[in-house]
């Protein structure tokens, strides 16, 4: 084990994978001479040389879809964009092509292709630069997508969707690269497809991902001590598949939960997984599944608006103390 | 470095590659003839199968296109890689597809190119580095871009043959495409097969510059145009370009042609002028070259008989193995989500349930 | 009232709109001189002429973007989009520059846009040709989203989406273009963000938008008749704003639901109505909320594939039927 | 036919636009220097701004394209219309728009000039006809083209200009847009500002030609490069350009000079040598028009000395003026979701309930 930063873990694991496997490359704009523009790749250009780091002209379109057609014949390109707001621009390459053509040619071409990107606001970057849109790839069938929240499930995830055979969407976020934690020394890839519990708890779930998943793991801690609550929390990491087991599983102990996410509130991530715990565990819930999430507005640049706009830890200690009171509340409802 | 891509095709059988075998220029020319007919026959039956709903979606036919296909086909070597649109029967059987499983393909068949998951538009097929007829148009450019970064990557000599029409150009991954090959010194070919229109809209309303090869200046690239009804001189042209792209420097290969029919078959192409539809006449490069071939003594017309029964008949076979092959099976519906199986992969058909039912809590108490 | 085709209260509405108001202008692939893909805009260019019919070239993104120019100076283009799945190539333009023009400049410019398009499988198209995903522009605050179900609905909404300062993705759908129905002979605009009850019913209630609205409520009359079931059916018409209100009232007046969407289920537009049911009828509700979506693969060509694939009448028919024993299977559970 | 864009601007305080006063070329040298030198301080007064965490987000400066600038903004019309990208706080303030304004932007206040929704990548002002600077490269390219089929549409004689980078001209909209612009014999200029780098990456290394104008030729539409450091070489430039596309020739002008810093404020360029730092020192606009005016006898050294205190002191009003503008209330937050109001539109804040509480149902019975 090794503390080391979510960003540190990145670029170790590339680093690594690239020693290991030479069919691996990188494509992104400004990875290599500017070294990423969160500095995720930095050094990999002088270890690995152009051929290996390749600087890309502003064509997200172009060279996504040029990493698709290199994937078709083996190479393991992994494609930075450099927020997950730009994707936008080659999400025809990545939704109409890498994700169907295992399919569509029935199963005869392979798209061994990784797009690690960032998402997230709380920068002032105003409404077209801190959007969070994992949906558009999570809702996708062909596509894996995965959003680990700290810096072990940042390696082990990368080392899977490195390994894998499909494209994966690897969610990064611009207020995670600094954070800190510990990190095998081994390369072993984690699992595409399941949620962890991230810490046992009795009285509530809470369920997240990315940087929420972080902030509720915060807040679940402060509240033990604050509000002597014990909670549970349930960090999806793989958006798809989804781990809807676990989940479930969660709130079958607890009875009720909150679901948290920094994307928008209507068709948000955070619907699928609220439609899912109240079927799945619908006999057990004791209170409607509350959701936390950002406000439904082009995110403004100013501060007050910004800060506003967002979910906080704060929001997720609000939802939680409402929705163990309703629990309270309807507590007579089961228990004649 | 082991090459991971589809392994070398051995070109199976007819109408095969032209290569090697090709000697001399009068039977490499009655070779081409007899592939186009084929071409011609294959298309005829397919829009027949389609007016019959044998074929669903979308056929569009390369009509018209012939010379243009069998050219560019025949400069190919088997080891390169084809990238091509939804306009490409001719393409696959040019290529040396069996066309029974092209066929197979159209009806949605188990025995399909792509095991009946593609149709019309799709068509794939590793042997014969087929890399897919795509349907969205211009999504096939980037691929092959990047086609051709992974054969630089690992230093190989096959190229990349691209195929697009003339309204294609005019969509933004052509500009990324071509300038990041140009960049980065690829081997691949740009083919525009210029037929003159979109859908119904002509090509000088399209592109403020029409004459397309013209668009590679933007990217310092060479390029060049070509007569599509020639196909010796497509076959020419467009060896030039592959060894230019094999010497790293991608090439634009515009080839002028007319497509004969509608834009696909449900299309009657009412937007033609008589003028327009008298000119298309003239332009079939399948009578010109039978023309041509009859005018020179190169065949005669029993021969010209002869290998259009031959075509028919071959089209005919490869109809009754297409109706032959099953339906796929609907237990195979998720076989193709993933190549890397992974937990939590949904499996459910419309209207099946998340959860099994679950147990009732009992009264009064948490389960 | 006039009976006549969805394609034809299409047609008749953006003909009678252009006579009404010099500034609505059509842009699109094909919709001049071939008439239209889908032959919506037969005839217009014959009336209006070239300057307010304008055959683009293929460049969804430009033409795109250029009515959202345009529409910032004052005119009010409708766009064509040949299917949604191509609008994946102009998403940037709709998303970053549509959606967010109006709130990143302070409220100093309107983009009175519309934009047509068709979705839905069931015509062999494959994979890319066959996509609902409609998901990618409710999921945006700034957009709004319609998806009429019937002609009447067509004509009115996009009445209302034409008027409207805001971009309307108008969603359409392959299989209603020929569907027959009464459309009120007046220009009476609809209203964007409302819902509609299209049938009542006391047993269930059925949620469902554009072509699964429409086989709802054929489902709806035949179970009366076969199962004797009396179902209501919501018909959510306007995807953003989300009439949560209409399809919650419901629910707590039937007690279960049925949510029934033409896309992929995990993510699709029927997690949000499903959390959103879970929620606000939490109390009222007898049974989970059973949702009927597409199976999440590439659509696949072959008919028999496809078929399995696609959402039909009978899965919605079981799915109500199930969802109803599994009430009366609860029933004892309120009742002691 | 009513024109429902924004209103003709009256043209405000300084630095305002050219125009009619700049008679003779000594005096409107001088002009443009002064106008050159409140750039050079307003965006160094910015830079330091943003260290001190005044202004957040990214902050892109006009650092080295002052000549440019001035240049192009001196060429339009009131009238004419502007869209350019996150790199434009000399453009507001050259096109008129009161510099208080333009900080308070970036220090997101409730008196800039997106009411501090927009801040330094998003500055709009309808009476400038300034339609915004945008974050996303290439974004602006197909509104520009759009409001000049607007404003060609009703008949105007309006221009638009749209102002990119040079790494901006690879991305498809590039070509989409002045495809579009071509083929419609729109009123449009769209500037290449060339400062020879996208972020980190050079204008080689990212476009196959990098002699930008040239890309001009896949529209068959008129070009010319420029020495974007000569602020009356870029107006004579631009004016032409401006009169082409007035005539329904849409024109691609290049300038090309040099970014003095890094990407943004905080780059620190470390990807520089030595000697191109070096280099950055001859190629500064600002300091070279100071020599050339001080050398001529134009401009004395007082009179600089003085040019430099005036628009310190007015970046200092304008900071101070940004200082005392009221943050956004939080209340305002729901203001700019739609234009048009309808019913079902979620004004929730984070965490705040979708339903109220519910009366809870009589146990045994349905309520
Ligand atoms: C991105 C996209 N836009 C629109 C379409 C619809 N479409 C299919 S083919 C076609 C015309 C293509 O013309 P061209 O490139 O000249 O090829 P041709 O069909 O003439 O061979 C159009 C517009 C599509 N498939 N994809
Ligand atoms: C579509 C998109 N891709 C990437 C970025 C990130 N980005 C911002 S500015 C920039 C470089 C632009 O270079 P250029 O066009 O030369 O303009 P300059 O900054 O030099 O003025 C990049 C890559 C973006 N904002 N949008
Ligand atoms: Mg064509
Ligand atoms: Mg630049």
């Amino acid at each position: 084990m090794s503390i080391m930063t979510y960003r540190q873990a990145l670029r170790d694991t590339l680093g690594s994978e690239m020693r290991r496997d030479e069919n691996v490359l990188l494509l992104g704009e400004e990875i290599g001479v500017f070294e990423g523009s969160y500095k995720i790749t930095a050094g990999l250009l002088a270890e690995f040389g152009e051929k290996r780091v390749r600087d890309t002209p502003i064509a997200e379109e172009g060279f996504t879809g040029a990493a698709i057609g290199a994937a078709m014949l083996g190479l393991r390109p992994v494609v930075e964009i450099m927020t997950i707001n730009f994707s936008l621009l080659a999400l025809d390459q990545i939704v109409n092509h890498a994700a169907k053509i295992y399919g569509m040619f029935g199963g005869q071409a392979r798209v061994p292709l990784v797009i690690r990107t960032p998402g997230g606001g709380g920068q002032q970057l105003g409404a077209t630069h801190s959007q969070n849109i994992e949906l558009y790839y999570a809702f996708v069938p062909g596509m894996k997508v995965v959003a680990p929240s700290n810096p072990a499930d940042a390696k082990s995830l990368l080392l899977a969707a490195i390994r894998d055979d499909d494209p994966v969407l690897f969610l990064e976020n611009l207020a995670l690269y600094n954070m800190k934690g510990e990190v095998p020394d081994d390369d072993i890839p984690g699992e595409i497809g399941r949620a962890a519990v991230t810490r046992r708890g009795s009285d509530i779930t809470v369920v997240a991902y990315s940087r929420m998943a972080a902030v509720a793991l915060t807040v679940a801690e402060r509240m033990a001590e604050t509000d002597g609550v014990d909670i549970e929390v349930v960090d999806l990491r793989s958006l798809r598949p989804l781990d809807r087991e676990t989940v479930v599983d969660s709130v079958r102990r607890t009875h009720c939960a909150v679901v948290v996410e920094d994307d928008w509130l209507t068709y948000g991530i955070g619907a699928e997984i609220a439609a899912t715990i109240s079927d799945g565990a619908f006999d057990w819930l004791d209170a409607p599944v509350r959701r936390v999430a950002m406000a439904e507005v082009p995110l403004p640049y100013a501060k007050t608006l910004e800060t506003a706009a967002l979910p906080s830890a704060d929001d997720v200690t609000a939802a939680i103390r409402q929705t163990l009171a309703s629990v309270g509340r309807r507590a007579g409802k089961d228990t004649p | 470095m082991a090459k991971r891509g589809p392994a070398v095709r051995k070109p199976p059988g007819q109408p095969g590659p032209v290569g090697e075998d090709a000697t001399t220029d009068d039977s490499q020319l009655r070779e081409f003839y007899r592939r186009m007919v084929f071409i011609r026959r294959f298309e005829e039956r397919a829009a027949r199968a389609y007016t019959q709903a044998e074929i669903g979606g979308y056929c569009h036919l390369n009509l018209g296109e012939e010379a243009t296909v069998v050219g560019l086909m025949s400069a190919l070597e088997p080891e390169d890689y084809l990238f091509t649109n939804y306009r490409e029967h001719g393409y696959a059987l040019a290529r040396g597809v069996e066309p029974g499983r092209v066929m197979a393909e159209l009806y949605g068949r188990r025995d399909g190119v792509s095991k009946g998951w593609g149709g019309s538009m799709h068509l794939f097929d590793g042997d014969a580095r087929l890399l897919g007829g795509y349907g969205i148009v211009g999504g096939q450019l980037p691929l092959a871009t990047g086609a051709a970064l992974a054969v630089d990557y690992r230093g190989g000599d096959e190229a990349v043959a691209c195929v697009m029409g003339d309204g294609t150009t005019n969509i933004g991954a052509f500009h990324e495409s071509l300038n990041i090959a140009a960049l980065w010194n690829l081997p691949v070919v740009y083919v525009v097969v210029n037929n003159g229109l979109g859908m119904g809209t002509t090509v000088e309303k399209a592109s403020g510059e029409p004459e397309l090869h013209r668009k590679a200046a933007s990217y310092r690239m060479s390029s060049a145009r070509v007569d599509g009804n020639d196909p010796v001189a497509v076959r020419e042209a467009m060896l030039s370009a592959l060894a230019s792209a094999r010497s790293g420097r991608p090439f634009l290969l515009e080839a002028v042609s007319s497509r004969l029919k509608g834009h696909s078959v449900v299309d009657p192409a009412k937007y033609r002028t008589r003028e327009e539809v008298e000119a298309l006449r003239t332009s079939d490069p399948v009578a010109a070259l039978a023309f041509r071939l009859r005018g020179e003594g190169e065949l005669t017309d029993e021969a010209i008989t002869e290998i259009d029964a031959e075509a028919t008949s071959a089209v005919a076979a490869a109809v009754a193995f297409a109706e032959a092959s099953p339906h796929p099976a609907v237990d195979t519906l998720f076989d193709y989500t993933y190549a890397t199986p992974v937990p939590n992969d949904s499996r459910r058909l419309p209207g099946e349930p998340l959860f099994e039912p679950a147990p009732l809590p009992r009264i009064g108490a948490h389960p």
